[in-house]
């Protein structure tokens, strides 16, 4: 292990002492619980907005906490699900009385968690809706689009859902623009080395140097094909192709790109990631609105990247233009042409 | 014996705790074939904390007991199979609210519902390769035992038979919810660990009453 | 090598490839030469700001070219000065008549080519002045500072040097306030293994896992203690000792924080590192304005982290709280209390 | 052959980039010991684009080629060696400018002018185990030759043999600058490889006048 911790008993918890030391401005926690996030900033009769999901993958999930996107978060262990209980906590401290919205990803403890939080937020007279992302298209065919991980590209629906409960937009409005969100973004990743849960001290697989597994996910699920490693063109290329097929993406359409590094992968990488991205969307027709190039959803120090696509209209373009201010994410408003 | 009361019922409890902590080892390598392996650590954790919970929780009705450790349960191991394990604990509790005194008949109508719970919450139905699949056939010899006035011991000996044949079969199933039906194929021939989870908790209440 | 890269050989130009097809209506390359970058934006009449280096290093240091920052920068290969005909044809973009100051780190190379640019520029009726920053206590003891290796504290000469030229000020004004932040700043780093130039495809030093070298460079160079792998709170008070007592920092000093990770540590150590910190701080009655954690100044994919403090005042804090606009560097203005 | 003409130069830049090249692998080693390894590829390619550049450049006055040579060195390779074989080539040039022949005292002059131009761009002085350390030695050496009106010939091979004395004696020396310099004592005993390039310069020249 390669790590800077102290106990990995005390990692996650620690981690968050470090966060709101660092933050005490943006963010608070309720229920003298660390791992029940709130922002520190609330505006009255909004709709509030929470995630959760397991630690180890920062700015996922509570770094998206704050002005134009997040309200709450919940935190859980390293890879592991927060409690219903604490999401419950959560909720109560977010709602305004304009109801809450629960945005996370599709694992199944995280899934069930929410759903129990949800359950025990109606008996408290708090109306919740839910929206589970879902777009990693390795990580189950067309027509099971149910079935799939939620992935970096959550980070879009928080963005956009976001900035249009910052509008004031009813919990059925707001809702209504996630979901579209989750119908019109799609991920493919790739994984060159493994990462390490502090608490087991090894790697729970093996990557072997020089080797690559596409379509790995971000707790290291098995991916669709191990092979050497290629050229960062051919990368993109195996990548790019089921994404576009998936939607499809099309001649015409505008789209946002997040390239994203799982963690050890430089941002130099990245770029040349993009590079590409760019080369094949122009030569298909399809413009590219505003890119997001870096660390948006990582597993701590693995190596590689995903690749997101958001197809827009002009309700999504507009509000992902909108300004945003997180401890991990600051955004002016973008020039929408 | 053919009934349980609140001071058995915390004793089984106990044993729970005992039992999920010596399976510990056996609990973590069959999830980490498939899985994050810790299953071995969320069920010793959350039986133990149950077990404890319930210890100084003066109350005589049984569903409330059941109910009281699903609480826990949902506060201190929020994994897959902690949240299943509180949900079924939860609404089994909540079936036989109000008993004192849990008959046969009662014990299968507590883990119908828990069954039940789990399935509504998991969205996992018999032959998906969950814990559905050793607790199911659990319950209907539960159900079939009691319509046939069968002693608790009896009836509780029966359903863990079928829960330990559940087990077995899950090894011819592939996995469709969690972690592992990531592995789809590469999941026949190993037997689920939720599964094995559901028998052993069929296991310490047949144990008990065997006695 | 565990890299996202085509030939090693066009690794830099790729890069700039995707940068400028990421960022157009921020960045552009000046000369026909893609290593000469400059802000999209322009200010008449404002002093230009040019720093330069060698590449790797993301965000160093071109990710800080943008509004309340840097004007230009030279890019050179993968830890290589750019050549001094580079910083000229970026010195003659940025000029608007106000001169230019060229901020950048204490490396041979740089100081060099940076040095014959100047001369250059002097040639073409260009007033330049130079500001250069070295700040890694570990690379020169008290009394040799002019040796100190320029490391991540860099940032917050480009922050506010950058905030100050935004407001107009002359470049002697600019050039003053430059050389009080480097006055004021101090950085020690740790590194936990190493990384490779993707021209040479294997490590240039060796890190074994589960062991440090504390004071290590951003290219390698040699610190000043290998050890075993310790907690992250010991490390933390190994780094932050020397940077103590190298200012020395004192009771009731105020100062930012910057925990900079190195390329592959996540960002959930650098929160425990700055738990630490904090702590310490504390302890000493030093306040902290407003800490940065998260990656500034990196080596590839490097793990390991570096601590900088810079000592405010009431003009330093003003400065650093003002916003900014680049590719990797988004602020709003900080409330100032 | 006691002058140089502009021909002349031109085949001793092709000389240069021969003997670099030759030696390409030797100086990645030597700076491989405490530096970035570069030493070899970039004096080759530098010297290299050199003598492509004065290729075909029509221009009898020496002062100007070598000028030149370091311009070219300036664009194309931009480490601290070649940073500094620039300088020195500009300076030195600078200082026989006009000279369509040179003879041993501008050669004394014009290398005078160059160690001196590194020695104002880097900062480094005698004995801080740099190109300096070669050179300057070779610089006094060419003016008493020139002073002794010694041949051309003579006056390099003194100069050489100065050098190479100048590159032993960097052993003895702690590394003040560039990246050898983060290893202060565990530098000495090793030698300098900037010394031996300038050591390799000037052979280069002595063989030529040598034939
Ligand atoms: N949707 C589901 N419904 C019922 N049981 C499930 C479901 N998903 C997984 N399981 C059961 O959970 C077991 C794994 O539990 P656990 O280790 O707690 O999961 P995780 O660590 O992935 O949260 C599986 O062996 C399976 O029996
Ligand atoms: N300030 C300086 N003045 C003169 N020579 C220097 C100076 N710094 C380094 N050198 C010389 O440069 C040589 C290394 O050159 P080079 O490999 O180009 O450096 P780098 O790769 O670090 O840019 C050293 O052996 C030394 O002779
Ligand atoms: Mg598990
Ligand atoms: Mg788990
Ligand atoms: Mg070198
Ligand atoms: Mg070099």
């Amino acid at each position: 292990m390669r790590k800077l911790i102290n106990d990995p008993a005390n990692f996650v918890d620690e981690m968050l002492q470090g966060l709101y030391a660092a933050h005490p401005e943006k963010l608070k926690y309720v229920n003298d619980d660390l791992r029940c996030v709130v922002s520190a900033k609330t505006k009255k009769g909004k709709v509030g907005l929470a995630t959760g999901g397991g630690s180890g993958h920062l700015p996922l999930f509570l770094g998206y906490v704050g002005e134009g996107m997040l309200d709450g978060c919940s935190v859980g262990g390293v890879f592991q699900s927060p409690s219903a209980n604490q999401m419950l906590e959560v909720t109560k401290a977010i709602d305004s009385g304009a109801g809450v919205l629960y945005i996370y990803g599709n694992y199944g403890g995280d899934v069930m968690n929410f759903d129990m939080a949800a359950e025990m937020a109606d008996l408290e007279g708090i109306r919740v809706e839910q929206v589970v992302a879902g777009e990693d298209v390795a990580s189950a065919p067309k027509g099971k689009e149910d079935k799939r991980r939620g992935v970096a590209g959550i980070f879009y629906v928080y963005k956009i859902a976001g900035a249009y409960a910052d509008e004031m937009a009813s919990l059925d409005e707001v809702k209504r623009v996630a979901e579209k969100v989750c119908a019109n973004v799609r991920t493919m990743g790739v994984a060159l080395s493994p990462c390490t849960i502090p608490e087991v001290g090894k790697p729970s697989f093996v990557i072997k140097e020089g080797e690559m597994e596409i379509g790995m996910g971000i707790h290291g699920e098995p991916g669709i094909r191990k092979s050497e490693l290629k050229p960062a063109d051919s990368v993109v290329d195996e990548m790019l192709q089921p994404i576009l097929e998936d939607l499809p993406f099309e001649k015409g359409d505008e789209v946002s790109v997040l390239i994203n590094g799982l963690g050890a992968t430089p941002r130099e990488e990245l770029y040349v990631l993009y590079r590409r991205v760019n080369q094949i969307l122009k030569e298909k027709n399809i413009k590219i609105f505003h890119p997001y190039i870096g660390e948006f959803a990582t597993s701590m120090e693995m190596a590689g990247a995903s690749i997101t696509l958001l197809r827009l209209d002009d309700e999504l373009k507009r509000l992902l233009a909108k300004p945003a201010n997180t401890p991990f994410f600051v955004q002016e408003q973008l020039e929408v042409r | 014996m053919n009934t349980l009361r609140a001071k058995e019922i915390k004793q089984i409890f106990n044993a729970l705790a005992d039992l999920m902590s010596e399976k510990k080892e056996w609990l973590i390598e069959l999830d980490g074939i498939m899985g994050d392996g810790d299953l071995g650590l969320t069920m010793s954790t959350g039986f133990i904390k149950a077990s404890e919970g319930l210890k100084d929780f003066e109350e005589q009705d049984v569903g409330k007991l059941f109910a009281k450790a699903g609480m826990i349960f949902a506060q201190s191991v929020p994994s897959t199979m902690g949240t299943l394990m509180a949900t079924g604990l939860m609404k089994g509790g909540k079936a036989i609210q109000g008993k004192q005194e849990v008959y046969l008949s009662d014990m299968a109508q507590m883990l119908n519902e828990f069954v039940e719970g789990i399935m509504a919450r998991g969205k996992a139905k018999p032959g998906d390769k969950t814990i559905i699949d050793s607790l199911y056939p659990a319950v209907q010899a539960l159900k079939s035992a009691a319509e046939e006035q069968k002693s608790l011991k009896e009836g509780l000996t029966l359903a863990y038979q079928a829960a330990v044949q559940g087990v077995e079969e899950t090894k011819n199933m592939i996995s469709k919810h969690g972690r592992a039906a990531y592995y789809q194929e590469k999941s026949l021939g190993k037997q689920d660990p939720g599964a094995t989870v559901g028998m052993l908790f069929i296991k310490a209440f047949t144990d008990y009453v065997a006695v």
